[in-house]
This record gives structure tokens, C-alpha cells and sequence, in this order.
């Protein structure tokens, strides 16, 4: 059966050129990075090469980049970090609705701890407002934390103008770019972006490393203690391997990156005019231009989204969905919900990404595919013979 | 995930549809919560004669559905009356934990067509005593991954 | 050039089969194991098989163990988590003085949180002393911790019964099994042991993968949150790969448990023998006996620890030191002063940890290496001439 | 980790031993921090004829004595006293951050060497106005990794 993988914003496949990279380090320059003898001294070149070539793709130099064990990890290191270590200038947070659980739940575990946190609110598009998150700063503000590229619905914010507005009230700025980061350029600098979390992941390197980045200068607590790795701020042997393929994978994205927005973005307009043009009671969710190249995010009315899942699944093609039935929760998606989605609408969801081995081909099956399948589930629905029992 | 035999009660339901002039129809569950399922059944004396379903939910909604009407089909009124969710997951050869409430809506559609059709026809059930159409049903534990 | 790696206690290389196991999950069975298309439950499959693999060589269940990052994060979860949670309880915490730096920094930050912390203080073998640790428990105790194994002096202490006095006393008990886990037997329930950290790269597995064994009933707290991983306790997408990989390294070792133990006493007491024998002023740290089997740690006097590594190096022999000027602090390790090494004993330490891929002509060469290096630097040694002048 | 020049120094150190009655012997450091120079220079006139050292320290420790000694043989006492660290981490082409420190002891070590031989013979050089043996100069940053 033909196999077609269109969630790549959940992870990715290992690119081949970055598993050779990563073979030499597992099974004979295996050393642990921080021993002085041979094994780790090579060990230790290849981390600070890693460090070195992810670096330079953020505009960045090395010792701004510590390793982590992912893009969760980043983003509660960066967010508990900052806060605890910057108690004297304040207690307050800004972040949106629509993070990643990476952020939000972080953000409610430092509530908890005592912390104040404002969420802003987004448009039916995704975006928050420029201007509530200027009003929303306060004296106490320490932080605000906002995602360049929401995982979900695919809206990008305009991290520049947040990084200006967060520069000018001298409050410290952490992007989650974890969907951004290897699918749009990113120059901390430009961006005004003080901390940044990025996983290996999601652009075709190994999982469970990631990074954060740190402007210097930021006071930031650790939350892994111990070893007097990565500068003393987060403890654990190098994961080598890892970091080595990760560094092969930013440098594979930042090479093609041109190419890759260009040839992504095709595939992403051509599948939701696709969607849109043939199957009615359907709605394209997110910004229509400013939004990741591979993301499309689309609802269909009257169908639950893991039963769709399913049978797109049974045709081959895999997907993702904000529906909560595939979370086991009652509620579906906090994001398709912030943008102004009625529940029942949210249950319906489909997330199609689409990465480096996606083709047109893959596209038009997908669209045929779903013409069918949805078809099929709304045969089933009854709330679809409500709206079209005469048809 | 799921076990063949939800996979195939999900990919080849069997009695989806409406009965035109059924003799009673239930409906359970809510679109908030995104599980709704609404049985028809056509009564012949006290047996079950025929039995279609739509379901508006995940795949074991859709299984549970399928099977509960095949588990009935045929049956009499007591019989399919004494249908518990548990024999519904059994035939589906086991659900999820977060996905029993599936079974237990079908359950539930299955008694509020019935008590529709006693209502119709006047008529009175020990097994539905207690029965209220109306109530909430679910209780799904609440885990959320997101990618 | 002979390259002998004698550091197995830092880390390892990932064994063939361990790397074979590994293979499909980067480039084809890729997917997030939270996924419920096909990709995402290959990859769950494999996920949830390692587990029961894991948990199997420790003696207990699969819904009683979580991957992490490795010993460090497993070591600041269990104290951190446990100590955060339980505050109704107690703020009390006792340990030792010879604990890893991921269980003594954690610690140093818990009393920064308002902890109270005891460092039970160990015998010149490396031993706590049970009478103490009895004593040290009060009503405030909430947690014990302490490590199976000592990773520099190899000293292993009475863990089994450790885990008596903590039931006896209904504390909870964690133990840092890093250094034990994959070279001792470990059944969590013999040992009454409540909460374990293990880490994949010590057993000839991946680095950056972890567990920790969380007894059924502990309350213990996140410190990574977001997504309901690790069911909703460790959030981040699963490290597919890198479990795998641990899966097949433990139950390997598992599988020769005996046999690896049985080579390695061997391979250790020849060539801790063959040192105290044949060069004076050198002693053997740690318990002569009840030590990891592979651990081999001495002091050599009158000679310092990172010129003796760098020359092993240049003769192609891997080890580590306790020295201060291997890690660039003022103090040499705080185990051998733990011990009661006075300072410039302690910097002259060398650990030589061996393990499956060490031989017995290995051990020789080291033997016949150590001789020449310990005396070229003693002939450079102003500390020397003085008790040997005369010869 | 080290340059090349450190790894040849510390490999064959040049100058290593002692001088039997030499006419300036100085040492610094303590065994507590895990670094102690020892210099011997044998003074001709007012020329450093030869120089030995003995170190107990790490490899840096060991390259800096050697290159140390390699600097100042055959040179004036003036010109020894003109040495600083720096021309010894340049010597060697770069030493770590944290081993800074080691080239300072060889420094001061020679300086030890000189001084004793000035109280020997009370001479008295500008260069020594403020040196004190017994000073401490050990400034590490404290980063701790073990495994
Ligand atoms: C926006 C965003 N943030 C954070 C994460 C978490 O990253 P990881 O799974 O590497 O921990 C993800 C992906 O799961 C994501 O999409
Ligand atoms: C006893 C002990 N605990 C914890 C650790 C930390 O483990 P990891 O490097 O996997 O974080 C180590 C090894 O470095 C260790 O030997």
C-alpha cells in the first residue's frame, strides 16, 4: 500500500545524510565529551563543531547555545530559568493562548509557584495584537514568551515587532520556534529574540535533543543540576550523537532553505485550494499567507477528526488532528478554540504538514482521498443530514 | 491502538442509515464533546426488526455503534434491553481506557430508542425504570499530546 | 597506536547489536509515538516494548518507569519532584557526602528552596555508616538518597539494607543506580527501593536516554512539563531511537549479567594487584570487595592526576582522574576527600573502569604503561626526591 | 584540549632535574592546590648559565616550567626578570582558560629562583621591589565534571 507521511510538524524522518554524520559517533569516537583523553577530546570537537554550525544558522555565536533534551526542555528551562532568577525585577509573565503545552502548562506550574501570567488572546487568524501586548506590560513584567510558529493552525506571529515592543520596555523575549526553526530564517539578532527553543526533531535530525539559545547577559536559573556540562547551566553527558546530527540537520536546512519554503509552500497552496475548492462545509484554519510552508490546517463540519484520521490512515496517509478524541480529552484543541472555533467545528479538524519527501502526487492523492473519505464519514453523521438531507 | 475488529466495525459499519417511519429513535451524546449517536429501530411484535445507526464521533463510537446494533438485530425488546456496554466491548474484542465511554453511549442510544418506541406505544419496561434520555454519559480522562 | 579504552565508567561505546536494534526507527519507522496513524503506533509498539523490557531487568512493571535524558534529569526529577510534593510531610532530605553531582547539586539547590539536607559522611572504604543514616531520620525525613554505586572509588554500599531502615521508617527511598544498573542485580522490591535513576550510555547504549523507576503510590512532581508523555509525567516527544537502543543494551546486560560480572572481578583484581604490587606509594581506593566489578581506583603519590592521564594518553591507555586539574577546580573530587585522602594524595588519583571490550593483555599493558609513566612523572616531582631522594 | 607545543613540552620537558649547589632555588605553589614549582638557576656573573625545574602539577604546569626555563637559559638575570606569563602562554602557543594560572607559577617559580639568589648574595633587582615567595597566585574557575 502506498505510504504517504503528511505530519511532519509532529516529527520527521532521519535524513540520511545526517545519519551518516552520526555513525562514526556511536560505536567508535564514542567518547564522553568531557574526558581529557583521546576518545573525548574528539568527542569534544565534534560537540563544539555542532554548537558552532547550529550557532551560525541563528545569527548567533556558539557559547549562546546550550543542548537540551528537546523542545519541551527548552521551553520549561526557558520559562522557569528566567522567571526564578529574575524575582527582584518582577513576577510577571506575558504569553498567548495558543502555546504549545510546552509553555502553557510551564506557565501553570509557575503560577502555582506564585508567578502572575497574562495570556493574550489571538484574532480568527491567529495573531495576537501588537498592541494588547504592549498595554499588557507592567513594571513587573520580566518576560514574555510568544511562539513564532504555532504548531497547530501554522500562524506566524510577527516576532519582529514583538522583539521591538519587548526591547523597548526592556522585558526579556523567548520565542518558541520550535516549528519555526529550520523553515523560516531566523536571526536572533533582527529578531530581538533573547531566548529561543529549537528541536532537532522536527527538521529531520534525531529526537530527544534540542536547544536553547541564550542571549548573554540573561539571568537564568538552571532546572538540570549537577555536571559542569554545557557551561555549568545544564547537567548530563553530552549527547553526542545526537547534537552531531541535529548540527547536520540546521545545516541541511539552513543550505536549502530558499528552496525548501519555495517548493513547501507550493505543495501546502495546492493541497488547501484543493480541500477547499471540492469539499463543501470545509474551512481552511490559520493565516492564509503568514503561516508555515507546510502547514495546512482545515476543519470539516458534521465529522469527528479521528475517525477521519482513521480512514485516512486505512488509505495510507498520515495525519494529525486537533480533535479531542485523539487526546482522549473531552475538549478539542485549545488553539482551534482561541481562534474562535465552535466546539463542535474544532472536533473536525485535520492537520496535513508536509516536509522535504512530499509530492504533488502526494497532494492530489491526499485531495482525492479526502473527498472520499469525508464523504463517506458524513453518510454516517447525524448532523450532516441536518444541513443536507435533501441532497 | 485499536483491535481488528473495532478497525473493521470503524471501516465496514454495518446498519448505518435512517429508517424512514421508525418505530422509535434515541439520540445521546452531545456535539460538544464531540460524540453523538442516534439509533432507529422498526419494531415487529416485540422483536427488533431492524436497527440503522449515525454516529458523529471517533472510530470506537462508530465500532460501538456497528456492533450493538448487530448484537440486537433480531432480538426482542427484554433482550436487547438487557444489552450492557460491557458485552459491546467484549465483542469489540477490548477499547482503550479513555475510549469505553463509547460503549456506553451505545448503550444509551440503544435504551432511549426503546423508551422512545414505550413512549409511543405506551408501554413499560422494568429495565428502563430509571432511564432518563437526557443525561450526560461521558467521562473520558483527560490527556492532551500535541505535536 | 594501541588504543585501550579504560573509561567504561564514563561512558561507553554502543554495541553492535545495540546499534542494529536502533537502525529502523531513524529513516523509516520514524514517527511520534503519540501519533495514532500507522507511523505513530509502529513507533508506540516499540516504545512500549522497551519499557517492559527495562522495567523486566529491574524487576518491576512498565507503568512504573520513565524515560528522561539521562542520570542527571533522572537524579533532579526524583529529588526535586519528590521533595516539591511532598512538603505536607517534611522538608527533610538525607544523602550522602559522596553522591554524584547530580544528586549534590540538586540538593544545594533544594536547600536554596528551603530544604534541609544531611550528608551522611562515609568510612575510608567509601561505606555509610547504617547506625547514622538510622540516626539522621526524623519526622521531617520525607527521602532518603543514595547512590548503589560509587562512580569514582567503585565502593557499592549495603542498598538492601538501606531500603529496610527507609520502609521501617516510611521514607521514601531514591537510589543513583547509574554506575550499579547493568552491573549488579537489581530488583527494585528486594531492595525496597521507591524510586531508581539509570542511565542508557553507562550499559553500551545511547547517550541522552534515561529512566526512572517510580514506585506505584510516590507522589513525585514534573519538571518537565507540556504534552501527557511519559503518561503526563515527562513531557516531550519520545525519544524513540534512543529507548530502543536502551531496551536492547539493558537486556543484553542483563542476558550476561553473570558471565560480565564473573570477567570483569577478574580483569579488575589483576590489575589493581598488578599496580600495588609493582609501584610503590600507591594505594587501592574504595571496598576491596563490594565494588563495581570493573572499577579499578588508586592514588599514586607524589604525583599529579591530569599529566598521569595525558601520558597514559600518549601510550593509547583511556582513563579518568579524580584531579582537581582535570576539572579546572582548586579541590580535587570530594569522594576521595570523602574518604579521608589527604589534598595531595587525592590529586594523584587515576580510575581505570574496564568493561566488555577490555582483555587480559589490556590490563597488562596498562600495568606495564603505569610503571613507566608513574615513574617518569615521580622523576619530575619535587615531592619525590624528598622521601626518595636517596635511592 | 592543549596545542602541540604544550603537548611536546609536557611530553619531553627541557631542563628538568636539579642543579647540585645552586646558587638561587626557588619553589611556589602547595600541594593542597595541586601545583609546586621548583627552580634551580646556577648564575655566572650576571648570566643565568644553567636552570633545571622539578614540577608537581598538571600537564600545563609541566610545559610552562619547561618552556620557562627554555626562556630564560643563558639570558641575564635583568632579562629573566623581564619574563612575564604571557610570553609563556604565547611560547606555547595558547594555554586554556582555566590554566592560566600554571604559566603564572612558572613566573613567580623563576622569580623565587632570582629572589634567593639576590637575599643570598643581598643584591637587589627593581624588577623584585614587591615580590613576596609566599604569595598565593592560584586563581582557577571552579568547573566540576565527573562520570
Ligand atoms: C511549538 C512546539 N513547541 C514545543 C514542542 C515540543 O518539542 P519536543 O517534542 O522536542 O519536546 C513542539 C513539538 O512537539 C512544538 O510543536
Ligand atoms: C553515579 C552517577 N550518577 C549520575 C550520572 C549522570 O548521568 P548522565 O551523564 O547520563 O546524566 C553519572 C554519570 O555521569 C554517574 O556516574
Amino acid at each position: 500500500m502506498k505510504r504517504i507521511y503528511m505530519d511532519y510538524s509532529a516529527t520527521t524522518p532521519v535524513k540520511q545524510e545526517v545519519l551518516d554524520a552520526m555513525m562514526p559517533y556511536f560505536t567508535e569516537n564514542f567518547g564522553n565529551a568531557s574526558s581529557i583523553h583521546g576518545f573525548g577530546q574528539e568527542a569534544k570537537r565534534a560537540l563544539e563543531s555542532a554548537r558552532a554550525t547550529i550557532a551560525a544558522t541563528m545569527g548567533t555565536t556558539p557559547e549562546t547555545l546550550y543542548f537540551t533534551a528537546g523542545g519541551s526542555e527548552s521551553d520549561n528551562w526557558a520559562l522557569k530559568g528566567v522567571m526564578r532568577a529574575n524575582k527582584a525585577k518582577g513576577n510577571h509573565l506575558i504569553t498567548t493562548t495558543i502555546e504549545h503545552h510546552g509553555i502553557l502548562h510551564t506557565c501553570n506550574a509557575l503560577e502555582k509557584e506564585g508567578f502572575e501570567v497574562t495570556y493574550l488572546e489571538v484574532d480568527d487568524k491567529g495573531l495576537i495584537s501588537l498592541e494588547a501586548l504592549e498595554a499588557a506590560i507592567t513594571e513587573k513584567t520580566v518576560m514574555i514568551s510568544i511562539m513564532f510558529i504555532n504548531n497547530e493552525i501554522g500562524t506566524m506571529q510577527d516576532v519582529k515587532s514583538i522583539g521591538e515592543i519587548a526591547r523597548k520596555h526592556k522585558v526579556i523575549f523567548h520565542t518558541d520556534a520550535v516549528q519555526a526553526y529550520g523553515n523560516v530564517k531566523i536571526d536572533v539578532d533582527t529578531f530581538n529574540i533573547d531566548l529561543m527553543s529549537v528541536s532537532s526533531h522536527k527538521i529531520y535530525g534525531p529526537k530527544g535533543v534540542g536547544a536553547l539559545y541564550i542571549r548573554k547577559g540573561i539571568k537564568i536559573q538552571n532546572i538540570i543540576e549537577g555536571g559542569a556540562q554545557e557551561r555549568n547551566r545544564r547537567a548530563g553527558t553530552e549527547n553526542v550523537v545526537g547534537i552531531v546530527g541535529f548540527a547536520k540537520a540546521a545545516e541541511l536546512a539552513e543550505a536549502q532553505l530558499d528552496e525548501h519554503i519555495k517548493r513547501l509552500s507550493g505543495l501546502r497552496d495546492r493541497l488547501a485550494k484543493g480541500i477547499i475548492e471540492n469539499i463543501d462545509y470545509s474551512r481552511y484554519n490559520g493565516h492564509p499567507t503568514q503561516r508555515h510552508p507546510g502547514n495546512v490546517s482545515v476543519c470539516f463540519e458534521f465529522i469527528e477528526g479521528e475517525g477521519l484520521l482513521l480512514m485516512l490512515n486505512a488509505k495510507g496517509i498520515a495525519g494529525s488532528s486537533g480533535s479531542a478524541c485523539t487526546s482522549g480529552s473531552l475538549d478539542p484543541s485549545h488553539v482551534l478554540l482561541a481562534i474562535g472555533l465552535p466546539h463542535e467545528i474544532a472536533h473536525g479538524s485535520l492537520r496535513l504538514s508536509m516536509g522535504d519527501f512530499t509530492t504533488e502526487e502526494d497532494v492530489d492523492y491526499a485531495i482525492e482521498s479526502l473527498k472520499e473519505v469525508v464523504h463517506k464519514l458524513r453518510m454516517m453523521s447525524p448532523l450532516y443530514d441536518r444541513v443536507a438531507g435533501g441532497k | 491502538m485499536y483491535t481488528e475488529k473495532v478497525m473493521d466495525h470503524f471501516m465496514n459499519p454495518r446498519n448505518v442509515g435512517e429508517i424512514e417511519n421508525a418505530d422509535g429513535v434515541g439520540e445521546v451524546g452531545n456535539v460538544k464533546c464531540g460524540d453523538i449517536m442516534r439509533i432507529y429501530i422498526k419494531v415487529n411484535g416485540d422483536v427488533i426488526e431492524d436497527v440503522k445507526f449515525k454516529t458523529f464521533g471517533c472510530g470506537s463510537a462508530i465500532a460501538a455503534s456497528s456492533v450493538a446494533t448487530e448484537l440486537i438485530m433480531g432480538k426482542t425488546i427484554e433482550e436487547a434491553l438487557a444489552l450492557t456496554n460491557k458485552q459491546v466491548v467484549d465483542e469489540l474484542g477490548g477499547l482503550p481506557p479513555v475510549k469505553i465511554h463509547c460503549s456506553v453511549l451505545a448503550e444509551q442510544a440503544l435504551k432511549a430508542a426503546i423508551y422512545d418506541y414505550a413512549t409511543k406505544n405506551d408501554l413499560h419496561f422494568e429495565a428502563l425504570k430509571d432511564f432518563d434520555p437526557n443525561e450526560e454519559h461521558d467521562h473520558h480522562d483527560v490527556v492532551n499530546i500535541e505535536f
